[in-house]
């Protein structure tokens, strides 16, 4: 158990729901269970307002299950999650977009048959008016470095600029919290930097929270405040980047020695 | 010339609702064509007579009720068997009011009745369905057996207990309705019988038509392909697409309720006939064939394949209907109407590219 | 359909006067280039199943009226003209009949109209001819009770049916009934009438079972009726699904004989099927081609010589055939093509040589009073005959239908009239 | 024993019994060559009824030419599977990841095969007779030939579970079947185990027929009486072929029988149409799809 675990550093909460403070996600004891299989182990989990957090730790260590649950993709099988202090767990998915928090999937999902344009309208007309669309169109796009390809159809984007436009997408809504699952995966170390300093800008802008789920160590390193390593379900450290990488314990964990 | 270009920036300003990258068709050769062809049906009866006109009324309220579907399936992406069980409920309740009520008001409450039951209905069986988290494939099979349910319901309806008030349901008979398509109230009002109930199908399937054209050219129309398109995606946008299903669907069958009431009048009868297989196929064939992101062209799959019904009369209809539909099906996936407007493309282009290499002058662009 | 020019009078309307009254005068005529009038001679509609569910009923209908209109044409015709015959096949589909019913009327301007094998086709077109004063025979026989001014239902009724079979079976077996019945208006009126009947004749009903149409397994059935051991069952079957019973009566060797009004002379089960299935089964028939009269078998002789594939001339082919006669006798009395003036000739009263025998026309329920008799079948499926009645289509005078003296389109139901039903 | 000790109740429950064998039979029979192309390959098959057609015609007409009617079965088969075949090769290859453009396609090929029946051969067939008897209990029988059915049934189920277990071609169908591309990088063959998994499918619905032909009226609509059956089968069944088909047949059965025996073959034949319904709002991965979950719960327990 990860909790029993003496390594683990939880985050000290100042009451339950993370009220009253910078806290703009707070979970509890939040579990997720597959049949026989615990992909989510009694987390307890926070981020700052503003703060740009990643999410490492090897692969089935539980990170997309525990993203599916704060998004509400998947409904815990026990615990809570706050959001702004206030009980977010059994609320609906679109209802937690509302609130404040966008995602960006693992797999490109870019409605693939619409261009550019089509794709930003699906987030755009619904916090814009329809004589506002073009010019917030364009914005958005000349901050993800987009704006020649506005015709273009989306399935004839490169990776990287569909990785782009997927967070210049999430940001159409201008959220309080985005959650990026492995936003690099598969990319050019180019469209990585490309990518970096997007999210760089916009949390340093726009005050935007982030939780990045990624694999590329280096990637995390330029941007994390922090960093969380999920192991086995549960948080098995948390610090910045230079400590995670001094610790020893994590190294363990990578290489698959855990005996 | 002045005038000239006025009238093409009123012509723009009234397209500009029912236009977008929703629909195909946004060019003014299409616009021409679909003047011309509701013009064509507008003077087909002074062409050929008030009674040639009886059979195409029939196709065009088939028609609509393809439409009812393209409307979920090709803009929302849920197929469903079952629009056929909305057509039938409409009909069915269409004729116990006016058999209850043969006045006038009977008639106009029929309308307001029956098209409020099948939207019911519809908005019921989707509540059920997607909030339940019924999906796809299943979809279409809940809403298949939906309508079969009805079909043998119905057919064992031939009892005297299955009277509500003067209606008899009539089972396997099915049920003489015998009031015209008609609004007013007590003993003053207007019917449309004859020549004229084919006018209120024509108008009612081109203002279906152009209302579907701008509803899936709106923000909700948006939401709808984003949904089709990718569910999770679009949830994750704010969307509650549960909802957008709900919404969609309980239109779709309020279109299909419209279309009923329009077959009752048409007909003067309704048999649970209506929510059999076949029946139930028929607007997916028409949809499929036409093209289901294409209204019109499931407009025009739908005239086309019922006139050719119609013309063939020998043991060989069915042989021919049937191979047409798997021809069309493996070699158009998306049905007719993509192909024709990639044709319309393609011909565009390469007069464009003529016209470029001779001796056209630029300028015409410009004023278009 | 023949070729009509443009009418002078639409021509001088479009030039002079202008578009809108142009069309109006031409939705009058029938349209600029529509075909107004159908065929110049007589021509009639014979709109019958050869696909779909009812195929099997209908292809003899449809042979029977076109061996009918081929002798009456080599006979020279009906007032001298040859008939032309308008036949797409409605395809057992009722969107169709109605299609094909106002194709008939309207742009073929049919003279008569042969049309449905099942009542639901029926009554999907009596709407449409109704609108249009159709003159309108139908065949089949049916439940009874259909008081329309133009149409007229040849076919026996239910009422004549039952009224031979059941009765007869009541004094040779016992009064103990077990009623099945396909579980739609003509099966339920026919349990209806049964129960009538048994009610006349102090027999009493021990359980009945209404089955649904397309119903293929009757385990459940034979069991429940096995429990009751009635004296014997009065079986209103419809359609190939429930000609399983048959075959499963035999295995379980069901041996109460059965009373029927549906099997045998419509879809030749007793030829189709193997013995013993249909091993004493009485069936209440107007016609079958078993019949050893020397009409029948002229009838009989004629039509296997025309189709000589046919599987077998049904009774309701008989019906076409001698109404085919009965109209093209009523024209030439009254001297007319004309519709009303036809029907108002048949409505005198009006006989007419059947191949089941001499039968006359009812004036004021445009029924036949028919010749019926009760068809058995042996172990051997060979049909015998074993009573002769001659019974009038009584019930439409019970409940007051005089369509000579009332214009009316309903649809009587026995348990409108009756109490216990 | 004198039959006058055992008490009602008993032949009531026998015959009941009887009475769901009848429906067990059709309802797997009717499903599984269905399930086997729906399950595996996502093939909503709308011409299913008439590969069963096809078989039944197939048996009735070499029965009428001379042969033994076991021999006459087998043709009925042998026919049906090459008429599938040449439908894969030709129509249903094209198909394979356009599950709603199958059943339009589908549907067309039933109105095809339906009308060139009755072209072909006329509006009925002589019928094909094999009088078995009855089982008879206290006031009550059952009919031998479809108890034998129900048996049947169950044997179909054990040889398909036999094949798609234990023979190469079944695990190789499998494995196609899960993810073609793995599969195919394994060198299994994946269009030849599409084309098999097909023609498996069509010579089971050949099968039905077959089987069916003594106990039917066969003519051409013959197809119609098994497809609502079939699909409601295998939509409570869900994707699993073999345990879902015989779950569903069970579970169907019961309720066809339970129900017919209440109030009437209508009683029956609606609650089967409703318990459908109800399934799939319940579950809709079906039967199979709960059955997983119960599997896991356990698992967890432990």
């Amino acid at each position: 158990m990860a909790t029993s675990d003496p390594t683990v550093k939880t985050t000290q909460a100042v009451d339950e729901t993370g009220s009253g403070t910078d806290r703009i996600l707070q979970t509890r004891n939040l579990r997720k269970q597959f049949g026989g299989l615990t992909a989510t182990d009694d987390v307890d989990f926070a981020v700052e307002a503003g703060e740009l957090r990643c999410l490492i730790g090897p692969n089935g260590a539980g990170k997309s299950t525990f993203l599916n649950l704060i998004t509400g993709v998947l409904e815990p099988t026990a615990g809570s999650i706050y959001y702004n202090g206030s009980d977010i767990t059994d609320l609906e998915s679109h209802k937690r977009v509302d609130r404040g928090i966008s995602i960006k999937f693992q797999v490109p999902s870019l409605y693939q048959e619409f261009t550019v344009r089509q794709n930003v309208r699906i987030p755009l007309q619904r916090v814009a008016s329809s004589s506002e669309y073009e010019s917030r169109t364009r914005e958005i796009l000349q901050r993800c470095n987009l704006e020649g390809e506005i015709d273009t159809v989306a399935s004839s984007l490169s990776h990287g600029q569909q990785q782009r436009l997927e967070i210049g997408m999430a940001m159409v809504l201008e959220p309080d919290l985005m959650l990026l699952d492995e936003p690099v995966a598969g990319l050019s170390v180019e469209e990585s930097a490309d990518i970096a300093e997007l999210l760089t800008s916009i949390n340093e802008t726009d005050g935007v929270a982030f939780i990045v789920i990624e694999h590329d160590i280096d990637f995390v390193e330029s941007i994390a405040d922090r960093v969380t390593v999920l192991h086995q379900g549960g948080i098995f450290t948390e610090g910045t980047i230079e400590d995670v990488r001094a610790d020893p314990d994590v190294k363990r964990i990578y290489l698959g020695e855990e005996h | 010339m002045s005038v000239k270009s006025s009238i093409g920036v009123l012509a723009n300003r009234l397209r500009e609702p029912f236009e977008g990258p929703n629909t195909i068709g946004n060019t003014n050769g299409f616009w021409i064509g679909f003047l011309l062809t509701v013009l064509l049906f507008a003077i087909y009866p002074i062409l050929f007579g008030p009674y040639a006109a009886l059979n195409p009324a029939q196709f065009l309220v088939f028609a609509l009720l393809a439409v009812s579907l393209t409307f979920i399936w090709g803009f929302c992406g849920i197929l469903s068997f079952g629009q056929v069980a909305f057509f039938g409920v409409a009909g069915y309740t269409f004729g116990i009011v006016t058999i209850n009520i043969p006045t006038y008001t009977g008639a106009t409450l029929g309308i307001i009745i029956a098209v409020a039951v099948a939207t019911a209905f519809a908005a019921v069986i989707g509540y059920f369905m997607f909030y339940g988290g019924v999906r796809d494939v299943y979809v279409t099979i809940l809403t298949l057996v939906v309508a079969l349910v009805l079909h043998t319901f119905m057919e064992q309806t031939a009892g005297s207990q299955w009277t509500i008030g003067e209606a008899h349901l009539g089972g396997y008979n099915g049920m003489n309705v015998p009031q015209d398509l008609a609004v007013g109230f007590g003993e003053t009002g207007v019917a449309f019988d004859g020549v004229a109930h084919y006018y209120v199908v024509l108008f009612t399937l081109v203002v279906t038509y152009l209302l579907l054209r701008a509803v899936v050219n709106s923000r909700f129309g948006y939401a709808m392909v984003a949904t089709r398109e990718d569910e999770a995606r679009t949830e994750m946008f704010g969307y509650n697409t549960t909802f957008i299903k709900l919404a969609a669907f309980t239109v779709g069958g309020a279109i299909a309720g419209i279309s009923g009431v329009l077959f009752v009048t048409w007909g003067a009868y309704i048999n649970p006939s209506q929510f059999e297989l076949v029946a139930a196929t028929m607007p997916v064939i028409y949809a499929s064939i036409g093209g289901r992101k294409s209204f019109a062209g499931t407009i025009l799959a739908a005239v086309a394949i019922q006139y050719l019904e119609l013309q063939l009369t020998g043991e060989w209809a069915f042989v021919i209907v049937g191979s047409l539909l798997v021809l069309i099906i493996l070699t158009m996936p998306d049905g007719i109407a993509p192909r024709v407007r990639n044709l319309v493309l393609a011909v565009g282009e390469w007069r464009s590219n003529r016209d470029r290499s001779g001796q056209s002058p630029p300028a015409e662009e410009v004023s278009d | 359909m023949s070729e009509q020019r443009l009418s002078r009078r639409s021509v001088i309307a479009g030039s002079s006067v202008g578009l809108v009254s142009a069309a109006a005068g031409c939705i009058e005529e029938g349209g600029l280039l529509g075909g107004g009038g159908g065929s110049d001679g007589p021509i009639i509609g014979v709109l019958e199943d050869r696909s779909g569910e009812f195929a099997l009923n209908g292809e003899s209908k449809w042979q029977a009226t076109l061996m009918a209109i081929e002798e009456i044409n080599a006979d020279g015709g009906v007032l001298g003209e040859e008939v032309e015959v308008y036949d797409p096949d409605p395809q057992s589909d009722n969107e169709r009949y109605q299609e094909l019913t106002r194709e008939a009327i309207n742009s073929e301007q049919v003279d008569a109209l042969w049309a449905a094998y099942s009542s639901a086709d029926r009554e999907a077109i009596r709407p449409i001819v109704n609108d249009h004063d159709q003159l309108y025979f139908y065949t089949t026989q049916y439940e009874g009770g259909v008081c329309d001014e133009t149409v007229f239902p040849v076919g026996a009724t239910a009422r004549q049916q039952l009224g031979a079979v059941i009765p007869w079976m009541i004094e040779e077996f016992g009064d103990e009934i077990y009623i099945i019945n396909a579980d739609y208006n003509f099966g339920n009126i026919s349990q209806d009438w049964v129960r009538l009947l048994a009610d006349e004749e102090g027999a009493e009903i021990v359980g009945s079972e209404e089955i649904p149409l397309g119903e293929t397994d009757f385990a459940s059935t034979i069991n429940d009726i096995q429990a009751e051991d009635p004296d014997f069952i009065a079986s209103m079957l419809v359609g190939s699904d429930h000609e399983n019973f048959y075959d499963q009566r035999a295995d379980n060797e069901l041996d109460i004989p059965i009373g029927s009004s549906t099997t045998m002379a419509q879809g030749y089960e007793h030829e189709r099927l193997d013995p013993p299935g249909l091993a004493d089964i009485y069936v209440g028939v107007n016609y079958m081609p078993e019949l050893e009269t020397e009409a029948s078998e002229e009838f009989t002789d004629k039509f296997y010589d025309e189709y000589p594939d046919a599987e077998y001339v049904n009774q309701e082919a008989q019906n076409n055939y001698f109404s085919v006669y009965l109209w093209k006798e009523a024209v030439e009395e009254a001297g007319t093509f004309d519709q009303d003036e036809v029907i108002a000739q048949l409505e005198s009263g009006m006989e007419v040589d059947a191949p089941e025998g001499t039968i006359e026309l009812d004036p004021a329920t445009h029924h036949m009073t028919h010749h019926m008799r009760i068809g058995h079948s042996d172990e051997d499926h060979n049909i015998t005959f074993d009573e002769e009645q001659y019974i009038e289509p009584s019930f439409l005078h019970e409940v007051g239908c005089d369509l000579t003296e009332e214009s009316e389109t309903t649809q009587y139901e026995p348990s409108d009239f009756y109490d216990g039903i | 024993m004198s039959t006058d000790t055992i008490p009602d109740a008993v032949y009531v429950v026998l015959r009941i019994f009887f009475e769901f064998t009848h429906s067990f039979g059709l309802l797997v029979l009717a499903t599984v060559g269905l399930a086997v192309i729906f399950g595996m390959m996502g093939i909503i098959n709308l011409a299913h009824g008439e590969f069963i057609l096809i078989g039944a015609y197939g048996t009735t007409l070499s029965f009428h030419a001379g042969l033994p009617l076991p021999l006459a079965m087998v043709t009925g088969v042998a026919v049906t599977t090459v008429v599938g075949l040449i439908l894969e090769r030709t129509v249903i290859r094209h198909l394979y990841d356009r599950l709603l453009d199958s059943m339009v396609a589908t549907f067309g090929l039933s109105l095809v095969i339906i009308q060139l029946t009755r072209i072909l051969f006329g509006n009925t067939t002589n019928n094909v007779s094999l009088s078995m008897g009855s089982i008879s209990y206290g006031p009550y029988s059952s009919g031998t030939y479809r108890i034998l059915l129900a048996v049947i049934a169950l044997v179909v189920l054990a040889v398909l579970y036999w094949v798609f277990t234990r023979t190469k071609f079944g695990l190789r169908a499998r494995a196609t079947m899960q993810d073609a591309e793995t599969a195919r990088a394994m060198g299994v063959n994946t269009d030849r185990m599409y084309m098999l998994t097909f023609g498996l499918g069509a010579a089971l619905a050949g099968l039905t027929g077959a089987l069916f032909t003594p106990a039917f009226t066969v003519d051409p609509e013959i197809g119609s009486e098994f497809l609502v059956e079939s699909f409601v089968t295998v939509v409570v069944g869900g994707p699993s072929v073999l345990i879902g088909t015989s779950l569903g047949g069970a579970l169907l059965g019961t309720i066809d029988a339970m129900f017919t025996w209440i109030g009437g073959s209508f009683l029956g034949e609606i609650m089967i149409l409703i318990a459908a319904i109800i399934a799939i709002r319940i579950m809709p991965e079906g039967i199979t799809g709960l059955l997983e979950d119960w599997r896991q719960k356990r698992r967890e327990d432990e």
